[in-house]
């Protein structure tokens, strides 16, 4: 089995179509630019002021006005713009992304998300979080589906939300799910698994597509 | 013409205890470290910050929180400088930091609406969560929206990439973030440039923050380094 | 990559009857000509169009107004094109404007809130006039402000100096006005470009509208006159 | 006697400060550049999108692309900018333009303007009056005292507000006043007027300043 976070990266990156406008979140979201499938080529856009971001800048060969919203040193592609905070989050909030990708320390059968603090414990700052999944016209949540065993796919979320009801769609190693008004729909299944070992790993109880299908690698 | 060219430690002249003062930048990439350095050396406590972040240890606002001068953190993330979540939980009263955390959308938009004469604006982001709390919820066709409030300062702290001895200035990169609308949402403006040139040098299409707004320039500026 | 460069009769064919168009520009200047020649041309009635003003007769949104193919305008200054006038009193069913007044800079931040995903913004312009009849007044620290809410478009007449393959769009000098917050404020957003580039020329630090706002691209706009 | 547009153009140019951000009316407030005195220079922000306007643009040698707010080629200054109009009433209502200097139809004891609408015969629109007059730190009436002898200054506009409580200054070919919390100060006086001829010529009673002094010229 190839790494987990490849999987779920590979997967996502179906989700893209060419041309769109994407916003990936640090760590594994970051992974999707590498999977995006032949003649699919996407705008990457940062919120720390880029449209346009191209891979991360060769050692020695950074520019040292140009980074990500991790701080690492990246390249802007043919055609990019730099712009500033209010802009990129007009753009965020505008409607103007297609798909933001990130992570969940929580997600819901609503549609509800909880990435962004963990209350005397973790508290980071919800960043551009809030916004982007408030403004992208898709959210899709990729991550590992449990967290050491925790369930992280619930009935209702825990801990504080980062925003209510904009979760569209989670793809983890073990499948892909939509969140539609009836619930979690399981659409695609990775051969690895059952639907029980799915159901098992989550705490809402899924609905199984009629066309459930493997998940598509 | 006045002359706004001077030193750091002239331009930071007026920075009391107690100030509240803009930073921009995003983990200190756009924060002038040169004017952050003479604050430091300044030694000024109490301070109220709005910055994107608390930048890291050693960078940006990162050394005012190491130095134990400020009181009040307005931000959007802050998990990259562990230096606060410490302060913020430490029993000794004098280190206390008290952070307020601001979605970065909304935070950019507040201080937009503090320096163009805004009352406020409504935003979808938040509806539903904790940053909600107190604010009032206003339905505008159809949908729910947070009132949120313009934010001003008594400085901001800008990082210029080429400036121009009126104030004119142009930010290279990813260095822009939250500098331009800082620039004319605070009382006193000081830019830290990279680069001055003469007036006229700047082609007036590509002109980013107006010189009106900037009250003094200090050169020497250095290259950012994570 | 999505070729997005055709004639102005191609990239008006989806302007249909009673469409809300936006036009930037200001007396015409920074408006785009080539475009609005195409939609006379086509005939379409009924419109609705946000512009800063009507133009003159015979120039811009004028052009549209002597047509009769207006039935709304949203502006904030009419006074230099008498046929507004005219149209507002007749008896003429069929020929009848109703023009809707908004003071500019609420009409540029209608505009922007638009494009931005904001539900709405607090001004202090307006406040004890007829502007604020009809709109809720809201008290925020001690002054009183309208609630000004956004406007969107089903299209947007873009007027860019330099515009590259993909959308990218500078405006030189004074024709920049309200073609940036239409950019991004309409379904679909055409540009009349005075001139097109390859993709890359234009300095990513000079980019004043991004690409992806821009729908279509229409070469051979020419020089404003009055 | 002077022609009275440049008895007034020149009066008002004397309120100005070196480096004051200026905003200009059409017509009688454009030619107060003209008259302002040695080593004042001030920046001219035009709302159709400059900072730093400069004269009127010589014949032949027009930039089609820069106009001013009635459509007229003007010049930029050295150190100029350009930008949007969002930009451009951020600046104005923001409260970063010193001065704007604008004529009226009538002006009343308590600051409100009327000067963009004559329900039923005149309906012109408020382009960016309304705007600037709320932002701008110092509003300056720059007009002839009468519209042929019909009284101007008033004890309470009839027409429509373009704001309420904003005039600062009324400025005309008879003298200088002064709105404050009491009415209208008259603090200067044209030599060429009595105390009881300016009166007459105001419907709102005047306060005459004890330190009433001739017009400066």
């Amino acid at each position: 089995m190839a790494d987990i976070k490849e999987i779920i990266a590979a997967r996502v990156a179906k989700e893209l179509k060419d041309g769109d406008v994407v916003n990936l979140g640090i760590g594994l979201p970051t992974m999707v630019a590498n999977f995006l499938p032949e003649g699919v080529h996407i705008v990457l856009q940062s919120e720390n002021g880029i449209m346009g971001m191209g891979p991360a800048a060769e050692k020695g060969k950074e520019d040292v006005d140009i980074v990500n919203a991790g701080a690492q040193y990246v390249t802007v592609n043919s055609g990019a713009m730099f712009f500033d905070s209010a802009t990129s989050f007009g753009i965020i909030r505008g409607g103007h992304v297609d798909a933001t990708i990130l992570g969940a320390l929580e997600v819901d059968q609503h549609g509800n998300l909880s990435n962004w603090i963990v209350p005397g414990k973790m508290v980071p700052g919800m960043g551009g979080a809030m916004d982007l999944v408030v403004g992208a016209k898709k959210v899709i949540i990729a991550m590992q589906h449990t967290q050491k065993g925790a369930h992280k796919i619930l009935k209702e979320c825990r801990l504080p939300y980062t925003a209510v009801g904009v979760v569209d769609m989670i793809i983890t190693e073990m499948g892909v799910m939509e969140i539609t008004p009836e619930g979690i729909l399981l659409t695609e299944l990775h051969p690895d698994y059952t639907v029980d070992q799915i159901q098992a790993a989550t705490e809402a109880e899924l609905i199984i597509s009629p066309e459930l299908k493997p998940m598509v690698l | 013409m006045k002359n706004k060219i001077m030193t750091a430690q002239e331009a930071v002249a007026g920075i009391h205890d107690g100030a509240t003062i803009m930073v921009g930048g995003f983990m200190a990439c756009g924060t002038p470290e040169i004017l952050i350095d003479a604050i430091v050396e300044k030694g000024v406590k109490h301070l109220t910050i709005i910055c994107n972040d608390a930048g890291v240890p050693g960078r940006g606002v990162g050394k005012l929180v190491s130095n134990g001068q400020v009181k009040t953190l307005i931000a959007s993330h802050v998990g990259l400088n562990p230096e606060v979540a410490q302060r913020m939980n430490t029993d000794i009263e004098e280190d206390k930091l008290e952070c307020i955390l601001v979605p970065q959308g909304t935070l950019a938009e507040r201080v937009r609406a503090g320096g163009t004469g805004l009352g406020g604006f409504l935003t979808p982001t938040g509806v539903g969560t904790i940053v909600a709390e107190g604010k009032a919820v206003i339905h505008v066709d159809g949908r729910d929206y947070l009132l949120e409030k313009p934010l001003r300062a008594d400085f901001a702290l800008i990082r210029g990439s080429v400036t121009d001895k009126f104030g004119n200035t142009t930010y290279n990169g990813t260095t822009r973030t939250f500098n331009p609308m800082m620039a004319a949402a605070a009382d006193y403006v000081i830019v830290g440039a990279c680069e001055i040139v003469e007036i006229g040098e700047i082609d007036p299409n590509n002109v980013v923050t107006s010189g009106i707004f900037v009250d003094a320039i200090v050169g020497g500026e250095k290259p950012w380094q994570i």
